[in-house]
């Protein structure tokens, strides 16, 4: 297995820049421990970080479907209407100034402390890069796939047509953008979660580190945050994964990579 | 003149009136300090720079104190800015929570301090509930608007002397159970803090001088020192914080170097008993023997 | 479940007038103040040096902005061209996702009208895509794309077709042999055919024009007699391809 | 101007919807105030603010340099070599997942509590989009021209070989897909501002709103929130417009757009 | 300042050795057991129906990996190829953010050579796009890029040429007369020419090549004396030119 190799190689490379940093730099345990204690905490506290990790997973889960989902639907709002657009654009850019302090009190006013003030916030942080980058995708159909359509649909009723137009050419014409949008959503659907938690919560892995953080607890914060990462990092190649395999006319060789000797 | 970095516990708010009271009459520097006031955004993070060695002292809590020593920095308290605790537990005045006891089965929100919960268990077991009896919720940044709006029954973590005129201002008055009344012992709300080794550092004799210098002219002069802090800091020139202002002064400690020992071991039980730390210390593991 | 022969109406594919048509580019003029008819129903067969303009003129004709192109276009039965037209263009243009029964019933599913599938099937088969029908172009041959794009026009099925060097890619068996399964499919529908072959302009085409830039616009030869497709063979078909030739000779590359 | 008008219409509709908020939910006005209340304290305290964004202001700045300069650094190396990519795209993902209090005392403790680490921890946030959105453009490139460029490239001196390839091909090939990037690094460069000064400062529109915050002055807090959201807004419309101008051969028009009726 | 006509020193394109050549995709076999000698500073030209693998042969030659495709390549002069072969593709493949000039100029940017930007005008000029140097390929017609494409692959001055379909987008004048730019710039290359065109591959193969998949593998043509580009109103061209139909007949379209 070539990928678990990877996976392995790749989580070796990390512990050793980070040990590296921890000898190199020697910041105080307490405010970076080594990747030793980490895992000793890891294991020690594996329960309760099982259990709000469970939380925080549950979070992502929801939070990249809903936030991908509003993606989606701006993306597509955006695209097909000029006034639509003029509204739109500057509120979904607009969004992404809010630091969440300033609208949690509002999101616990209208969705209460439950999972829907956490996962609305999640997906305020996630679907910013899916509009963008599919918005940008459909804007740059091939001018000729743009002129095909327009001879082939021309004097047509003009219902559902950009709806066709949309699920037949511009949607699978930007999925590969669509794709980068989504492996950024993906990244960062750990932290949109974790800053949902901050919104208010009674657990998930941004509140363990919250309270690890206030008791001094830096390795069950670093554990808590190593987990974190791993999520991450999973999400990431689940979602790669997927979209390689529904995108494949749009794998490329690349020829900087098939230059190396592998 | 000699540099001194002094890391602020939270937001530049009424209860550091002592230290920009010595900044502004000049009482640090006629003590040859040059002191640098910075405000952090996390209260947790100023400690740790401390023990880091990256800043002189630190204005931390001295329950706080206690559980970062237990988590082995280095750390010793050298100075005292509030001797009261100024923390406690607020429900709406016209609200169905009468007693401690009325908070069975609701909400409780809490901010970030690690030791609010503990603080609020003991208050409940005073009141004869279990922590099981009322559901705890971390509202981090909004204490004050998560009570006022009626997001949670109770916020523990209030500070009587600025969240209680803020709730009467925003129109929802706040009744407060102070936490020294309801089974937590008695301690010091704002302490300063320097690293264990540097604890001897002849600045901070002058810091304290400058600081007891501070406290003295506040105390003398509220007004005028109201009116050097707001020239300062003018985005805090407001009808909340000149109340906040003149609830804040008969807090502050009037010897700011004195030291009681008794408390430390005192507080440091109470957190032992809460499970929050293994080992009670006493005053020594925790605070500089004063000079 | 056969390719159409002709329009379903023979007699509905209107007449296409075009006045004025120009292509300017600063002080560049490919040409200006064209005026031509397509006469409805008929095939008319566009030859002419590279970079002269037939690709735009197309363009025009079929309602596409392209820089520096200017006139206008109208049908001669004066309803309107929008929805009338197919058109091949030059370049193939298959949706690198689809399959290639997709990317032939395309245009049914951007109407929002039902694929139809068995005639899709049934054209690409007499285009000898028989056994490609499910391949992405990716794995497609540079011919084999082209007839894809050239399946896509014919199942569009409409009244005006527009193509540009439709066969330009084909070996010449596969040419010849679609030249006629084209022609009997476009037959009765008004066809503007761009193409870089005298040869296959002379079998194709009701009319055969060519555009130059030096001596005016556009000038007409005469055509062989004959059905369409005519057979190279008569011995006008020969005469009618000198004359052709020489017209060609006098325009000279473009751009 | 048609620009102008746009951007009114945007601010207009914003408001509108803003104040619509207000009126139908008619949240307490210590948590949602009106736009006439913020407006207010907007003209009263304009010294204030824009002293603050001023900060702020130059933060993005340098922030959205550094992180698009690493953002492009970090694509290129994940390109250009299959081991670095091994080891720093799990990096770079993971960096994602980092909240900012966990890290706040380690970037004061090896930068300072200067302008270092708050743009720092702005380029954390303002890089990733640019880093994956340019490396998945780079690995798009037609296959035609990777074949292309192999031929072309066969046989001779690999010395700065794949630099030619960056630099002629894969690179402006890729410029559209960076464009994405761009875009939503603009939008999020504010916030990444705003939270590089949650490591510690002493001045900026997010220190502004973190004191205005604890001190309940809501009224100040969303007169700074306004401020940078529409700093947003202007960063995404000066990054958009430039990109627009670089990347001349990928406007295509757009056939949903195009059939509005303008 | 001219076109390079023919290498710098000729006799130094080598010979290319192709064995055991190859296409298949699971149960359909294009070609299997290809052996073919391309003869070093010859033209070498190719037929063959729609779909059959001419362009994957020429992968073959050119070291691209391609699906479905085995087989060994080696030059006559026992040294590797890589870096002596310049390639036109059936697409022309411009980059659509540089200018005409800068796309000509592209392999010695990539391979860290000074462009010379007179010689890219020289060739430019002499494909008749003189006027349209300094364009973007959107501002192009298809043949203008056609013979972009060509004129990259002539900038490249390489001994082995690999050409796919180079003129078919070409009006016929302008083809006829590439094809003598062409044949002279390319005289003592190896030269492998895939072309539809069966007069053009008389006119310009040394040797012509039939790839069929029914009768065997590849069959030779013999072609017409003269010298290249020969003359196609000589007796025996048209003798030649019918005994390529009748063996282009023979093959039919794939796919
Ligand atoms: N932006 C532009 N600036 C200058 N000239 C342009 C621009 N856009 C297009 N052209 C020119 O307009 C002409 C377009 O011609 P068109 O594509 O219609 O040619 P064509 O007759 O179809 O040629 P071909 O046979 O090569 O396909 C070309 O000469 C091209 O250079
Ligand atoms: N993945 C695949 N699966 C099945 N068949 C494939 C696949 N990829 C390529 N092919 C087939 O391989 C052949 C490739 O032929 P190639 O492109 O070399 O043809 P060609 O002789 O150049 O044809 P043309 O004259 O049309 O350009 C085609 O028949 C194509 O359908
Ligand atoms: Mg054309
Ligand atoms: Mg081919």
């Amino acid at each position: 297995m070539g990928r678990l190799a990877a996976a392995l190689g790749a989580g070796i490379a990390i512990l050793l820049l980070w040990q590296g940093a921890v000898t190199l730099f020697a910041p105080p345990p307490f405010i970076l421990p080594g990747p030793a204690a980490v895992a000793r905490r890891l294991w020690l506290d594996r329960a309760l970080l099982l259990d709000h990790g469970l939380i925080t997973l549950a979070e992502i889960g929801l939070g990249l479907v809903i936030g991908t989902l509003i993606g989606i639907g701006a993306a597509i709002a955006i695209s097909a209407s000029r006034p639509l657009r003029r509204i739109l654009l500057p509120l979904v850019i607009a969004s992404q100034a809010v630091p969440v302090f300033a609208i949690a009190p509002l999101l616990v006013l209208w969705l209460g402390y439950g999972m829907a003030s956490k996962i609305a916030m999640a997906a305020i942080v996630i679907f910013f890069p899916v509009t963008i980058a599919l918005a940008d995708g459909i804007a740059r159909l091939e001018p000729g796939l743009v002129d095909l359509a327009r001879v082939m649909t021309g004097g047509g009723s003009p219902r559902g047509r950009r709806w066709r137009l949309l699920r037949h050419l511009y949607g699978p014409a930007a999925l590969p953008a669509l794709g980068s949008g989504l492996r950024i959503a993906a990244a960062v659907a750990p932290i949109g979660a974790v800053i949902g938690e901050w919104v208010g919560s009674a657990g998930g892995l941004g509140w363990l580190m919250l309270q690890a953080n206030a008791r001094a607890k830096i390795d069950l914060m670093f554990a808590a945050l190593a987990l974190l990462a791993v999520i991450a990092l999973l999400l990431y190649r689940l979602v790669d994964g997927a979209l390689r395999r529904a995108t494949p006319w749009a794998n490329s060789t690349d020829i900087l990579k098939e230059s190396e000797p592998t | 003149a000699d540099r001194l970095t002094v890391l602020l516990d939270w937001a530049v708010n009424p209860d550091h009136a002592a230290l920009f009271a010595a900044q502004s009459q000049g009482y640090f520097a006629a003590q040859g300090l040059e002191v640098e006031l910075i405000a952090p955004s996390d209260p947790n993070d100023p400690p740790k720079l401390v023990a880091a060695g990256k800043a002189d002292l630190a204005v931390t809590y001295q329950p706080q104190l206690v559980l970062l020593v237990e988590e082995g920095l280095p750390l010793r308290r050298v100075a005292t800015l509030v001797d009261t605790p100024l923390n406690s537990l607020a429900v709406l005045a016209d609200g169905p929570v009468k007693t401690i006891a009325d908070l069975k089965g609701r909400k409780i929100g809490y901010s970030v301090a690690g030791f609010e919960d503990a603080l609020l268990q003991a208050m409940l077991k005073s009141a004869g509930l279990a922590p099981s009896d009322v559901t705890l919720i971390n509202v981090n940044f909004a204490l004050a608007t998560a009570l006022a709006s009626g997001q949670v029954d109770g916020v523990i973590g209030a500070f009587r002397n600025f969240e209680i005129p803020e709730m009467r201002l925003l129109g929802k008055p706040a009744r407060i159970f102070a936490v020294e009344d309801h089974g937590v012992p008695a301690y010091d709300e704002l302490v300063v803090v320097a690293a264990a080794d540097k604890a001897g550092d002849p600045r901070i004799a002058r810091f304290n001088a400058a600081l007891e210098a501070g406290v003295s002219y506040t105390l003398n002069h509220p007004d005028a020192a109201w009116a050097a802090f707001v020239k300062d800091h003018p985005e805090l020139n407001d009808d909340l914080n000149r109340e906040a202002w003149g609830l804040t002064l008969p807090r502050l400690a009037a010897s700011p170097a004195a030291l009681d020992p008794g408390r430390f071991a005192r507080i440091a039980a109470f957190l032992k008993e809460a499970g929050l730390i293994a080992r009670a210390g006493d005053a020594g593991d925790y605070a500089a023997p004063p000079r | 479940m056969t390719v159409p022969d002709g329009p379903a109406a023979a007699g509905r594919s209107p007449a296409i007038v075009i006045s004025g048509a120009a292509l300017r580019f600063g002080d560049t003029c490919h040409f200006a103040g064209l005026d031509l008819t397509l006469d409805g129903g008929r095939t008319t067969c566009l030859l002419g040096p590279s970079g002269i303009g037939k690709t735009s003129l197309l363009k025009l004709i079929a309602g596409l902005p392209a820089a520096g192109l200017s006139g206008t276009v109208s049908a001669g039965d004066g309803a309107p061209l929008a929805g009338r037209i197919a058109m091949m263009a030059q370049r193939d243009h298959l949706l690198p996702w689809a399959r290639l029964i997709d990317n032939t019933m395309l245009g049914a599913r951007l109407r929002g009208e039902a694929p139809d599938e068995s005639r899709a099937r049934a054209i690409l088969t007499r285009l000898g895509l028989g056994p490609a029908i499910d391949l992405r172009p990716e794995a497609l041959s540079g011919g084999m794309r082209q007839r894809a794009a050239l399946a896509r026009t014919l199942y569009e099925d409409r009244p005006v077709v527009l193509m540009d060097e439709p066969f330009s890619a084909l070996d010449a068996v596969t040419r010849h042999r679609l030249q006629e399964v084209t022609a009997r499919a476009l037959a009765g529908r008004t066809v503007l055919l761009v193409t870089h072959d005298p040869a296959e302009a002379l079998r194709l085409g009701d009319r055969v024009l060519v555009l130059n830039s030096r001596p005016g616009a556009l000038r007409e030869i005469e055509v062989p007699g004959g059905a369409i497709p005519r057979d190279q063979a008569r011995g006008d078909f020969a005469a009618a391809l000198g004359r052709l030739f020489e017209s060609l000779g006098d325009g000279g590359a473009q751009g």
